[in-house]
C-alpha cells in the first residue's frame, strides 16, 4: 500500500501518518477549505497560462493563442461533469478505465464525500487538472491552428487520451496505480501526456511559414511573466492541493515546490549566462516553469532540500530541451515538449531517484521504485503519443487542422476571431 | 522654403532638440521609424537561441524651414546628434513649394 | 425555515444538513480559512473587473475607467466599516434596513461570532460585496462621468440603494428573506440592482459623443481577457464563499459556479459563430461572465449538471442583451444592463426553475418558489431604479455629473486625473 | 507574556484568547489551510511587486525592473531552505540570531508542528516574507543597477541584514521581542528595513541620468495598477496570515488590512485633488500601497475602525514623503523609502499609540508601549542602514554596481538581459 | 502632382479624413506623430510632481494629389482641421516627380 | 538625387526589404502607417455588432537614392510588394536637394 499513489493512496497515507482529526468519511472544514482553495488556484493557472503563452506569440496572434486555454476553461469543464469524470474515476476497479455510473455526476450531493472533503470538491479539482491539460498542449500549435479544429481536438483528447491516463494513474484500481507508479500531482497523467500530444500533433500539422528563416519575436515579455508568477502561485494549488487534505504531506508539497521552481529559475538563468553572457528574463519565466514541472511528480515525497537539485537540474535539461527543436527543426511554438515533457520526465525519474518521504527511492537502496517510473512514463508517452497522432491525422482528414497560408500571415486573430488585441 | 528630414538615433533626441531650439528653430514634428543601414541590430536572446534583430530604432525629425535657416538647423544637427559611431543617421533636404498655418491660414514662411 | 436564505439561512441550512464538527458560537478553523480566503478572492475581483472594463475601452480612458473600481475599494470600504455595516445587517429584525447599533463596528471583537465564523469575517466579506457592486455600474458610465461625480454618486447608492436592499435579502429580519426568495450570493443584491441602476443613471447622463456612428474599439482585449479570468477565479469565493462555511454547500456552489461560468462561455461562443461566422474573445471573455452572473443566486441551490443549461442560456441570453442597446440607442458603454441585469435576472427566474438542492423549484413541482422568485427580482430591480435615478438627477443638478465636451474628446485619463496611460 | 509578539506571541496569544479546539502540538487543519493560503499570497505579492513598479519605469528597463522581483524568487527562496531560516529561527534563544541547527531543513518532516500548523507551512510563510523583502528594495535602484550585483547584493543582504533582523523581532529569545516591541507583520522588519535600505544603497549608486532634468513618465500605468490590486490581495495573506491561525485575530487582521488600504488610497487622493486639483491613478495605486504598509505593525492589534486614521494619515504621509527626493536631490527612483520607510515607520509608531486589542498603547495609557515602538524602529532602521551602505560600498569596490552610462542610455532590459520588453 | 502633408490634432482626424474625401480625395495615409511647437504639451501628475510633458500628440496625414487638386484638398483640410487655438497644425506642400501604382503599375496622376 | 517613399502591405515588408537590399540599396527607414484608399479595412466583431475598421495598416519605407538607382529600387520594389490585389500600394518619388551624413558630415551620393 504504501508505494500507491494517487489519491486514494494519498488519501490514505495522510490520514494514517498524521492521525489529525480527519478521519474518512467525517468532513473536515480545513481539507474542505484548502481543496477549495486549490481548485480556484489551478483554474487561476488557465489565464496565467495564456498569458505566458500569448506573450510569446507575434501580436497579431495574442488573442488566438489566449483563445485555446479559455475555450478548455469552456468545453472541458462541461465534459469533465457530463462524462470525463465518470470515465476517469467512475466504474468498478478496472485497470484501464473507469465507468459510465456517474454520468451528469448523478448520485452525487453536497453531503457526499471522499475521505474527508466533499466529492464535489474532488471533482472540481480534478476537473481543473483535465482543464489545463489540453491548454497546454496549444502551446505547440499556435500561430496556425484552426480555432475549430482545436476545440474538436481537446473533445477527443481529453476523452481518448486524458481520462484513460488519469484513471491509470490516479483512479481506483488503475494499473499504474496498481503497479506503484508515483505521480504525487500530475507529471506523468499532465505533463508528459501534453509534452508528447504537443510533438505528435506538430508533425501532423507542420511548421509555421518562416520557421528558423524569420525571427519569432516574442511580442510582450511582461505578459509572460505576469503568466509566469500566476503559474507559479497557482501551482501550490497544483501539488499541495493534490494531498486532498491540509496536512503536513500539503505542507512539505508546498515547500517543495516554491523551491523547486526558484532552483528552476536559476539553473535556466545560470546556463543563459554561460552560453549567452546575459540571463534573460524569458529564462527566468522559463526556468521556474520548468522546476515547477519537474517537482510536480514528486512533490509529496520530496524534501525542500532534494528540490533543489531537481528543479536545478530541470532548469538545465529544459533549456536544452528547447534548443532541440532548432536542431531537429520541428516547430514546438512555445516549447511543450521542451519545457512539459522533457520537465516531466525528468521529475518522474527523480522521484525515483531522491524521494525520501512516505516511499522509497534510488538513495534509500529502493530501485525498483525507479524501474517502475520508468514504466509509469513510457507506458503514459507511448500511449499519450499514438492516440494523440491518430486523433489529429484523423481531424486532418475530416476537416482540415490547420489554417490557409493567407490566414496565418494575416494572424490568427483576425482570420480566427474576427478581432485585433490592441489598438493602442 | 525647405524640408528637413533627420534620420537620428533615439538617445540623442533630447539634445537634439534643444540643440535646434537653441538655433531658433520654433517647431518640428517628430516620429518614431526603423532604419536599416550599415549599422546592425542589437542581439537579442530567446529561449535558448540568440538572433540578431535586423532593424535598429531610429527617431525621424520633419522640420520646414526658411532657405536662411537651412544651414543653422543642419549644423544643429550635426553638433548634437553625432556620436561618432556607425548609425548616427541621415539629413535630406527636400524643396517646400508652401507651408501654411492651419489655425490663421497664414502662408510661406510666416507660417512656420 | 427550509425557503428563507440569505446568512442565516444558508448558516442554519448548512448546520442542520451536514451535522458537522461546526455548531454555532464555536469558532471552526476551516470555516474561518475559507471564508477569509473567498473575502481576499472577492476582493481580487476589483482589479479583475477593471481590466475586464479597461481593456474595452479607448486608451484615453483605460486609468479612468480603472479608478472607477479602485475607488469603490477606497470609499465604500471605508463606508461600510463607519456605517454601511450596520445599516444592512445592524438593528433589530426590521423588515426594510437594519440599525445604527454597530457604526464603526463597535461592539465587535475578535472573539465575537457570526454562526461558526468571527464576526470580522462575515463583516469583510460582505463588505466586499458592498464594494464591487456599485464598481460594476461604472461599465456604463466610463468615458465620460466625471470622477468627483461618480465618487460621491457611490457614497450615495451605496447608502440608499445597496444597504437597504442587501438587508431586504440577507438580514434578519428583511422582507424578502421572510418571503423566502433565494438569492444564495447576490443575483439580485449585486447584478440586477446594479444592472438597473446602470440604466438608470445612463439615462440621464446620456450618450457618448459619437455612439453609434464612430466605432469604439477596445483598446486592449488581452487586459479583459486576464480581467475575466481573474473574475472567474474570485468568483469562487463570491459564491462557494456565500455558504459561509467550507462545506458540501459551499462545494456544490463552487462547481457549479465553474461548470455555469464554462457554458456561458460556450453559448456565448456559439451564437456568435452562427451569426458572425466566428467565435471571439470578447465573447468568451463576456460569455464566462454571463454564466457566472447566471449561477450567482443559485449557486448553492443548483447542482452542477443543471448549472450546464443555466450558464449556457445565459450565454444566449446576454448577448442578445448587449444588443439592445444598438437597437434602443441608450448607451450602456460595456453592458452592464446587458450582462448583470439581463444575466441575474435570467438566474433568479432559473434558481426559481431548477433549484433542487435545499429548496423546491418548477421541476420539483413548486411553483411558488418561482413566483417568489419573479417578486424579488421585481421588487430589486423598481427600488434600485428609482432611487437611482433620483439620486443622479440630483447629483447632476448640484454638481453636474458629465465631463465637458472638450474632456471628452481629450480622454478622461488626462481631463480627470492628469495621466495617460501608456507611454511605450 | 501579553507585551511579545512575532511568532511565538502571537501563538500563545491566540489560543489563550479563543480557546478554540486547536492546541500546539495537535494540528489544526482550518490554521494550516489559511497559513498555506496566505503563504500563497505573499507569493503573488512579488509578480504583483514587480508589475507595480516595472509600470513606473521607462519601457526600456520594463524586464530588468520585474527580474529584480523574480531573481529574488529564485535566489533567496533557497537561500531561505539553505540557511536563511535557521539563522532566523534556528538555535537556541540567543537575542541576536539563530543558529546552524536546521541548515537545509534537516530534522524536519511532515510532523513536524509549529504550533498547530505543520513547521512546513512555518518555514514557508516566513520565507516569503525573506522573499519580499530585498524586492522591495529593488524600486530605489532600477534603471541603473547592474543585474549581477544586485543578485549578489541580496545574497549579502538578506543573510546580514534580513534574517538577523528577523530573528531579532520574531525569532525565540530575539532582543527586540524580549523587549516588547510590537511587530505584526513585518512594519520593522520588512518595511523600515528595506526602506533604509534602499537608502542607503543609492547614496552610493547615484541617480539615474538626468534625474531631476528629463522627465521620467511611468510607460505603462495600468501595469501598476494591477500591481496594486495584485499587492493588496496578496497583503491578506501577509497580514493575516501572520496570526498563524484561522482565527479571531486573523480575521481582525485582515479587516482592519482591507480598511486601512481603503484609507490610505483615500487620504493619498484627497491631498493630490488639494495640490494639484487633480487625484491621480498611480496616487491610487500608491495610497493603497501606503495604507498596508501602515498598517503591517499593527494588523493584529489596531481594530478596523482605528484603521481608518491609521491608513489615511500613512496615506498624507508618503505623499509627503515622496516628494522629498526632489528636495534633498537622492534618487529614490520609485520611492522605496517615502512609501515602505516612512510607512513602515509611521505604522510602528501608530501601533503604539492606537492598539488596543492584546495589548496596550497610548489611548489606554500605555506611553511604555509606545517607547519600546519607538526603540523597536530606530534599533532596526540603524542596523539596516549601516550594514547595508557596507555592502554596498565593498561590492562597489569588488565588482562594482552600476551599469556603464551606455547601457544606462541603451536600457538595461537590453543591456543586462539582451531582450525588449514589447514587439508590438 | 504635389505632396501634401498636413499635421493636425488627433481629435481633428476623423472630420478632416472625412472632408477630404467629401472633397474627392480618394485615398491618403496617416501616421502618429510627435509635435513640438507653439503649443505646450500637458500637464502631467506623477507622485508628488507635477510636470509639462513637452510633446503634444499629432496626426499626419500625406497626400499625394494632381496639380489640380491641391487647393480643394487644402481647403478642405483647412475647413475642417481648424479649432482656432494654437498647436493646429500646419500643411505642407512638396513638389512630387511620379506616382506609381504598385499593382498596376500605373504612373502620374492615374496611380493615385 | 531622389526621394522614393513606398506605401505597402506589411506582410510584404521583408521581400520588398530583401529586393531592396538585392537591388543594392544599403539604408532604408521604415515606419507603421494607417493607408485610406480603395482598400477597406477589416470585418471586426465587437460584442454582438460587426463592423468593418476604416483604415488598413501598411508600412511605410523611404529611400533617398541616387538618381542611376531610381529605376532600380522601383523596380524592385514591384517586383516584390505586388499581390496582385487592391491595396498593395504606391511608390513616390520626390526631388533631394541634399543628402547628409551625420556621423561623417559627407554631402551628396556618398552620404547614401
Ligand atoms: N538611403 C537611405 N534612405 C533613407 N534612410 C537611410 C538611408 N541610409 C540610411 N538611412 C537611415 O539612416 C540610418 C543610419 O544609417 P547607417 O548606414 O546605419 O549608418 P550611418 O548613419 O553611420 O551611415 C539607418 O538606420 C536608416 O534609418
Ligand atoms: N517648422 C515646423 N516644421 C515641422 N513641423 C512643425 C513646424 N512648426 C510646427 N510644426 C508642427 O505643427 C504643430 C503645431 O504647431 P504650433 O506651433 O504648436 O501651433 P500652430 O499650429 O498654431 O502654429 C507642432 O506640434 C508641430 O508638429
Ligand atoms: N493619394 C494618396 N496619397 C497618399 N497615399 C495614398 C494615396 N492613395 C492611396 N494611398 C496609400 O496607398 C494605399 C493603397 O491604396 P488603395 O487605394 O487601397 O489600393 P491600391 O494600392 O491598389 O491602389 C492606401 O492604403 C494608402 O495608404
Amino acid at each position: 500500500m504504501n508505494r500507491k499513489t494517487g489519491f486514494f493512496g494519498i488519501l490514505a497515507m495522510s490520514i494514517l501518518a498524521l492521525a489529525g482529526p480527519a478521519f474518512a468519511d467525517e468532513l473536515s472544514g480545513g481539507d474542505t477549505a484548502w481543496v477549495m482553495t486549490s481548485s480556484a488556484l489551478v483554474l487561476l493557472m488557465l489565464p496565467g497560462l495564456a498569458l505566458f503563452y500569448a506573450g510569446m506569440v507575434r501580436s497579431k496572434n495574442v488573442l488566438s493563442t489566449t483563445m485555446m486555454s479559455f475555450i478548455c476553461m469552456g468545453v472541458i469543464a462541461i465534459q469533465w461533469v457530463v462524462y470525463g469524470y465518470s470515465l476517469a474515476f467512475g466504474g468498478g476497479a478496472h485497470p484501464l478505465i473507469g465507468g459510465l455510473d456517474t454520468l451528469m455526476l448523478s448520485s452525487i450531493s453536497p453531503e457526499t464525500l471522499s475521505g474527508s472533503i466533499p466529492t464535489y470538491v474532488f471533482i472540481a479539482f480534478q476537473g481543473m487538472f483535465a482543464i489545463i491539460t489540453p491548454a497546454l498542449i496549444s502551446g505547440a500549435v499556435v500561430e496556425r491552428m484552426k480555432f475549430s479544429a482545436f476545440t474538436i481536438f481537446i473533445i477527443l483528447w481529453a476523452t481518448l487520451v486524458y481520462d484513460p491516463l488519469c484513471h491509470w494513474v490516479w483512479g481506483e484500481g488503475g494499473w499504474l496505480l496498481e503497479l506503484g507508479a508515483l505521480d504525487f500531482a500530475g507529471g506523468t497523467v499532465v505533463h508528459i501526456s501534453s509534452g508528447v500530444s504537443a510533438l505528435a500533433a506538430i508533425l501532423v500539422l507542420g511548421k509555421r511559414r518562416g520557421f528558423l528563416k524569420e525571427q519569432f519575436v516574442p511580442h510582450n515579455l511582461t505578459m509572460t511573466l505576469l503568466g509566469s508568477g500566476l503559474l507559479w502561485f497557482g501551482w501550490f494549488g497544483f501539488n499541495a492541493g493534490s494531498s486532498l487534505a491540509a496536512n503536513g504531506t500539503a505542507a512539505m508539497a508546498f515547500l517543495s515546490t516554491n523551491t523547486a521552481s526558484a532552483a528552476g529559475l536559476v539553473g535556466w538563468l545560470i546556463i543563459e549566462k554561460i552560453k549567452f553572457g546575459k540571463p534573460s528574463a524569458l529564462g527566468a519565466a522559463s526556468g521556474c516553469v520548468a522546476g515547477l514541472v519537474a517537482i510536480t511528480p514528486g512533490a509529496g515525497f520530496i524534501t525542500p532540500a532534494w528540490a533543489i537539485p531537481v528543479g536545478f537540474i530541470a532548469g538545465i535539461l529544459c533549456f536544452q530541451g528547447v534548443c532541440l527543436k532548432n536542431k531537429f527543426g520541428y516547430d514546438d511554438s512555445l516549447d511543450v515538449l521542451g519545457v512539459h515533457g522533457i520537465g516531466g520526465t525528468w521529475g518522474a525519474i527523480a522521484t525515483g531517484l531522491v524521494a525520501t518521504v512516505g516511499t522509497g527511492s534510488l538513495i534509500t537502496g529502493d530501485i525498483h521504485q525507479l524501474w517502475v517510473q520508468v514504466i509509469g512514463v513510457l507506458a503514459a508517452a507511448t500511449y499519450a503519443f499514438v492516440v494523440t497522432f491518430i486523433i489529429i491525422k484523423v481531424l486532418d482528414a475530416v476537416i482540415g487542422i490547420r489554417a490557409s497560408e493567407a490566414e496565418e500571415i494575416e494572424g490568427l486573430d483576425q482570420s480566427q476571431h474576427g478581432e485585433v488585441g490592441y489598438s493602442l | 522654403m525647405k524640408k528637413i528630414e533627420a534620420i537620428i538615433k533615439p538617445h540623442q533626441q533630447e539634445v537634439t532638440i534643444d540643440a535646434l531650439k537653441a538655433a531658433g528653430i520654433q517647431g518640428m514634428t517628430v516620429s518614431e521609424v526603423k532604419g536599416f543601414g550599415r549599422q546592425k541590430g542589437q542581439t537579442e536572446l530567446y529561449r535558448g537561441a540568440e538572433y540578431q534583430v535586423d532593424f535598429v530604432p531610429k527617431i525621424r525629425i520633419d522640420l520646414a524651414v526658411d532657405d536662411d535657416m537651412v544651414d543653422k538647423a543642419v549644423e544643429a544637427i550635426l553638433g548634437s546628434a553625432r556620436t561618432g559611431k556607425i548609425g548616427d543617421g541621415k539629413i535630406f533636404i527636400l524643396p517646400l513649394e508652401e507651408a501654411i498655418r492651419v489655425r490663421t491660414g497664414e502662408r510661406g514662411p510666416e507660417a512656420l
